[in-house]
């Protein structure tokens, strides 16, 4: 089972904060085909991954018990 | 020292709180940042603000920042919170403590950490005017963030 | 933005009251420094500090660096307060606040403040030793006030 | 009268904060002289002027009812 956090414009775009999915040894880039497969995800395109709390690249693989996030264009500060 | 220097809160912040976590007895300046709400952005008057973050993330990355910090400026202490929720005008967002031996490098570090919390640390604002609301945000970011990406060790490809 | 923006005080200095006295709708960002009583300069260790203060004419040259910031940064304000007598290890001397809309401007302009002082304000600290005292003063900064001197009006000669 | 203020290091050489001289149409110059004559002061040769609270040059005039101060090089911030 892999986690999936969604935040900001993404959150409100998916209607949820959370998503769970199934498969291993998927990259990061099979799973924002799946999102964009069944929540559409506009923003999705302009979003950066991270893994465990750790940014990562699309062809970073995801492993069952990881926390996938997605994180659109930030404005802390 | 001892305690949280970094933190994410939904409480008003503290500047002296924050001020006094880098406060130490071989530092003779402190420059502290204090990001506010500001009513106009381009002539648009913002009516409040809301701020989410991914929290157990953007605190790694102000340590992460932290790191950079010690490379560049070895006798620095840092310390860092912003709040989330809902802002109102002139609340504080964000407050960086930045000590140093010498003055220079408690500026340059401060100007350094807040540019980097707007590049890598998981956190965005909500705008609420008049006629509507947006996440806001900044896809040229998305640049130093590959910077940050490889500095993880990963190759270029 | 009523009350006394420059004070010269013997009592603790509270960074958010300063803080406080900056703060406006139309700003998204204060810059504060605050300088700190090191204990170690060069390697010698300080046992404590005075300070001593021509008072009415030091809040005359903090007024007269507030005119000099609104030249450069005329979006700016500015709090300034400085503390005299006795202090120990790690107390505040001096807190600066600025605010501006945008961030960038709030550090520069508390950096040029903090220069500006340390040239043209009217006051001394004296530091104590284990081995003795001494009054602190660089004569390299007469440089500066000879072109604060020049600024009022009067011909080089 | 002109009353004439020292600080700090100034201070401690001349024993004393405030000193009353006498004249009129005198240039800091010539008030500086007096004092060396006076109280000796050696670091009056490197402190600044001010007449009523504002920096002046050597050469400016002093007017009876002003006030001189003598800045030795100062440390605030």
């Amino acid at each position: 089972m892999i986690k999936v956090l969604l935040f900001a414009k993404l959150q409100e775009e998916a209607g949820v904060h959370e998503i769970e999915l199934e498969g291993s040894g998927r990259t990061v880039q099979s799973v924002k085909e799946q999102l964009v497969q069944e929540y559409r995800l506009p923003s999705l395109e302009t979003s950066m991954a991270a893994i465990n709390e750790e940014f990562v690249k699309e062809e970073d693989i995801v492993s069952p018990g990881d926390t996938v996030a997605f994180i659109p264009p930030i404005s802390g500060g | 020292m001892d305690e949280r220097r970094f933190e994410i809160t939904d409480q008003p912040i503290s500047v002296e709180e924050v001020t006094r976590k880098v406060t130490r007895r071989e530092c003779g300046a402190i420059a502290t940042f204090i990001g506010t709400v500001r009513e106009l952005t381009e002539g648009k008057r913002t009516l409040k603000l809301e701020y989410e973050a991914y929290k157990p993330m953007a605190v790694k990355m102000f340590a992460e920042i932290e790191r950079e910090v010690k490379e560049k400026w070895p006798d620095a202490a840092l310390a860092i919170t912003h709040r989330i929720g809902v802002l109102e005008i002139s609340d504080a967002a964000v407050v960086i403590a930045v000590s140093t031996p010498h003055r220079k490098a408690a500026y340059e570090a401060n100007e350094y950490v807040m540019e980097r919390i707007k590049q890598i640390v998981p956190i965005w604002k909500k705008e609420y005017w008049d006629d509507g609301t947006a996440w806001i945000g900044d896809q040229l970011e998305q640049v130093p963030y590959r910077k940050a990406v490889k500095k993880e060790g990963e190759a270029d490809d």
